[in-house]
């Protein structure tokens, strides 16, 4: 029995075998006991929160002390934003409730989180109009109905010709719940597959080195 | 009028910043993308403790002492740093696994794979025409898109039984494209929001 | 260098600096043009329509930054029809920083001077609560083992609403709005095939062909599509808001991307086709 | 009181038979009695670092963001596998391998695979783990512009995007080509196939990645277990055309099984 690598296995195994009872079973006790475990869980989840950031200290807090690379003020600023966001929302002892972090996350956060996400529209449009191309049979597939869901998802011409906000809902009738379900079925037993897998010790990746 | 308050002109510089990347890449989205990490992985810190706080500190302060035990464990998570003791932190993260498997494959089997095999054992024909025309090309291209993630079976790409995963394939792609498609609408459906942000709340012309 | 292969190359910034004048002309000037409205949005207003006064609603924002411009409309498009209804909302949040939309959403709504609404009596936010399906597994098995306190640190003891709400038992409606998969297709998992509860999804319109299965099986019985959905459900509700504004933008910007489209192809062709 | 919940019966029988399914195919894919169709996808792979060697300029492997312990746990071990097949290619050939990370817990698992492929092609001199798999950020547009700004100095000749990817498959998809580079993009994270599809050379639908990752890896588990799913597909394949033809004829035996 190596309890560097055993006990974990046996682990992951007993607390996914009980999650499993918990769905299939009525047994009070094991109930109870998952209800312990899902408490846990989500206490351990806030812990691994933090491991990013860690991270972030090692590589960043290198590269300063070495100066290796030319951007290292980069990675001063990286770890002054960290620590003013922790120190403002633990100084202030209402963490996400306290009108001045919610001051710092408006200023910060919300435009960067929500500009980088949707500066993708440009991505989009350049993709567009260099990539996506009916080059071939199983191309012209996907750019038949790429055309007629983004002209029925353009207001202006459903608007104008009823027909084609009819011809996006058809597509996305038989055409969509088709397919998707036939690829939903697949990739659905195939993670419980890899799951079980994992469950039984045979996948092993998440324990990292021997 | 332009706007006075300080938080929607960093707002409004980052936002700019931010897009300046599609352009080309410079120093000024350098500092934008250094801040996103740093933010981002200090708020991580924030929401941590609180929960840890609301979820684990709570249920010790009322004498429920097993949660010494939690932290402990939750405190292993990082012994991965350590080159003599990484292996202590298998110990969390077995926990954690073993739940997150276990909490999504068991009703996974269920959702994704039962009631989806339930809902194509339906009746093909329907009340009128159109209906029943829907519900076979539903069928069909169920069927044949299974068929084409068949790996093992060579002989079900063969032959006449081959057009199964043929066609199979030709319905994923035209499902793709219409998700494709919708894409295009979720992207500017959000880069518009900041540019209306830019417009009413910065310079206040809207 | 012919016509065709000017035509494939139009440099980067040139199709970029289309984008945002056609992003700003309809800005300006807005077009108002009508909306039709899809089934999948008027399944999710007829559900939530059909639930009687006082129902326990538990609504996960499920979403951050990056799904506030289009989720966050139609956010508040669906709490101003659960609120016009008298329902009483339990909100959690599963995204990291959807305890950060809370003071946002809630801003649009303003639940108290338009409905008379209280907190702690018609709604409470319990806050971001880590770990994903685990939370969700966690709030609708013993929400009380889990949750003591509430996002501003009170205990949810001294709330009414919380006081018959111990799990999935006492919840009517699961509604959640997320940019995240993992999220779209756990509430599917813990709240559908764990709890049979009636579940409704809000989603960015490009996730919606793949959750449309659970949609055609009912186990979602309604799905907020996007930026399109929460424009449907703005109309719907009687509360135009940023969503409807967007259509116009959407016009114009998604016209641009066809005539892209069309460019692409017809010089990519031309040239194939010995139009050198 | 039942012991087993109600109308989960079929669900439970089936996850039971999942589990000796899953068994008997691993047993089978030991004594070498299961094959994998070869996807095209996968002699792409070897097309991309070949070319990347007579080209003289470097190949990406980029196995997303995923963890193992979020839902796609199951895409970043797939993920896992192409990069120890890749790396290995890559160390045999002499091409000069990139694979940034963002997943704190992966990366150790990740790098341990890619000294192993150099070390058993006895070439662990010619790989600089620090340099060619840096941890770049675990918040995803930090993460895409990192990638996005290696490759543009790195110029790579080939991308090998396998693993769960979000919305910066977009960025990587168009950024990639713009340098030129040939990609194969495999995800099995739906939102994102259809970028892969629109706009890589090569593209793994769905679940053909777990299959490839079988395939390249030659592991009985990994083959046994896409032996194991074939046959609940097969089953699933045969319970829905003869449940909605009985359907059809009125006869509903196959729909009200399943719910028991």
């Amino acid at each position: 029995m190596d309890y560097r690598r055993d006990i974990p296995l046996a682990i992951t195994f007993i607390v996914g075998v009980i999650a499993v009872l918990d769905y299939y079973t009525t047994f009070e006790s094991v109930t109870n006991t998952f209800t312990v475990i899902k408490n846990w869980g989500v206490v351990l989840q806030a812990f691994a929160l933090g491991l990013g950031a860690v991270n972030l200290f090692r590589i960043h807090g290198k590269r300063i002390s070495e100066r290796t690379r030319d951007d290292w003020m980069f990675s001063g600023w990286l770890l002054l934003m960290l620590v003013l966001f922790v120190v403002v929302g633990l100084g202030t002892g209402q963490y996400d409730a306290s009108t001045s972090y919610q001051w710092i996350y408006n200023s910060l956060f919300l435009p960067l989180g929500a500009t980088m996400y949707s500066s993708l529209a440009f991505y989009m449009a350049y993709g567009s109009y260099k990539v996506l191309r009916a080059r071939n049979f199983e191309a012209a597939l996907l750019f038949i109905t790429a055309v007629l869901v983004i002209i029925g998802n353009t207001p202006i011409f459903p608007a104008t010709f009823p027909v084609f906000f009819h011809i996006r809902e058809w597509i996305f009738g038989p055409i969509v719940s088709g397919a998707y379900r036939g690829i939903r079925i697949g990739v659905g037993i195939g993670a419980v597959v890899l799951g079980i897998r994992t469950l039984v010790g045979l996948e092993t990746g998440y324990l990292g080195r021997r | 009028m332009v706007s006075l308050d300080p938080q929607v002109w960093i707002a409004a510089f980052l936002t700019i910043a931010a897009t300046s990347y599609a352009f080309r890449d410079n120093r000024v989205f350098k500092l934008a993308e250094n801040t996103f990490i740093g933010v981002a992985a200090g708020h991580q810190i924030v929401m941590g403790v609180k929960n840890i706080r609301d979820y684990g500190w709570s249920h010790l302060a009322q004498g429920e002492m097993i949660y010494i035990v939690v932290f402990l464990l939750g405190v292993l998570l990082y012994a991965r740093y350590s080159k003599e003791y990484y292996w202590l932190y298998r110990y969390p993260i077995a926990f954690l696994v073993g739940n997150g498997v276990g909490i999504s494959i068991r009703a996974g089997i269920h959702s994704d794979f039962i009631v989806q095999i339930a809902q194509t054992a339906t009746p093909l024909v329907a009340s009128d025409a159109m209906g029943t025309i829907n519900n076979i090309i539903t069928f069909v291209g169920v069927i044949t898109a299974l068929s084409h993630f068949i790996f093992t079976y060579e002989s079900v790409h063969q032959g006449t039984l081959g057009w199964g995963p043929k066609i199979g394939r030709w319905m994923i792609l035209l499902a793709l494209g219409a998700s494709f498609g919708n894409t295009v609408m979720t992207r500017f459906g959000m880069y518009q929001g900041r540019v209306v942000f830019l417009l009413r709340e910065w310079l206040q012309i809207i | 260098m012919s016509i065709w292969e000017k035509l494939t190359s139009i440099p980067r910034e040139v199709i970029m600096g289309l984008v945002v004048i056609a992003i700003l002309i309809p800005a300006l000037n807005p077009l108002g043009l009508p909306l039709m409205v899809g089934s999948m949005s008027e399944n999710w207003y007829d559900t939530v329509d059909s639930l009687p006064a006082g129902s326990i609603v538990l609504f996960d924002i499920g979403y951050g930054s990056g799904g506030y411009p289009s989720l966050g409309p139609g956010n508040i498009a669906a709490f101003h029809q659960m609120f016009a209804k008298n329902l009483r909302i339990v909100m959690m949040a599963t995204a990291l920083e959807g305890s950060m939309m809370y003071p946002l959403i809630m801003a649009g709504v303003k639940p108290e001077s338009n409905y008379g609404a209280v907190y702690g009596e018609d709604y409470i936010f319990l806050g971001y609560i880590a770990g994903g399906q685990t939370a969700m597994a966690g709030v609708l098995g013993d929400l009380k083992s889990l949750v003591s306190s509430d996002y501003n640190g009170n205990p949810i003891s001294g709330y009414s609403i919380m006081d018959n709400v111990g799990g999935a038992d006492d919840i009517d409606l699961v509604a959640y709005m997320t940019t995240s998969g993992d999220t779209a297709e756990g509430w599917v998992y813990q709240a559908y095939s764990q709890y049979n509860r009636a579940l409704l999804g809000g989603c960015l319109s490009m996730m919606t062909t793949s959750i449309k299965p659970y949609y055609d099986s009912g186990q979602l019985l309604g799905i907020m599509d996007g930026i399109k959905g929460a424009a449907d459900l703005e109309f719907l509700t009687g509360h135009p808001g940023d969503a409807i504004v967007s259509s116009d933008i959407l016009s114009f910007t998604q016209t641009l991307v066809l005539i892209f489209i069309l460019v692409g192809n017809v010089a990519f062709w031309m040239q194939k086709g010995g139009g050198k | 009181m039942a012991i087993l919940t109600p109308n989960r019966l079929v669900p439970l029988a089936a996850f039971i038979l999942a589990w000796v399914a899953t068994y008997m195919a691993i047993q089978m894919g030991k004594q070498g009695k299961i094959k994998i169709r070869r996807m095209p996808a996968l002699d792409a792979i070897e097309e991309i670092v070949g070319r990347s060697v007579e080209m003289g300029r470097p190949v990406f492997d980029i196995i997303g963001m995923g963890t193992f312990t979020d839902i796609y746990a199951t895409q970043t071990i797939a993920g896992l596998s192409i990069l120890s097949y890749v790396s290995t290619l890559c160390a045999r050939l002499g091409a000069k391998l990139y694979a940034p990370q963002a997943s704190v817990d992966v990366l150790p698992v990740a790098t341990e695979i890619v000294r192993e492929s150099y070390r058993l092609e006895g070439k662990e001199d010619e790989i600089d783990i620090a340099e060619q798999m840096p941890y770049l950020s675990g918040t995803q547009f930090a993460w895409a512009s990192g990638i996005i700004g290696m490759a543009a100095r790195m110029r790579p000749a080939g991308n090998i995007m396998i693993g769960p990817f979000w919305a910066e498959s977009m960025m990587f998809a168009e950024s990639f080509d713009r340098i030129g580079a040939m990609q194969i993009g495999g995800t099995a994270r739906m939102y994102q196939i259809p970028f892969f599809a629109a706009l890589c050379d090569y593209v793994l639908i769905g679940e053909e990645m777990f299959a490839a990752g079988a395939y390249v890896s030659g592991d009985p588990q990994q083959i046994g277990s896409i032996a194991a799913q074939d046959w609940y597909k097969l089953a699933a394949l045969a319970l829905g055309i003869i449940g909605a033809l009985l359907a059809t004829a009125g006869v509903t035996i196959i729909g009200d099984l399943l719910s028991m």
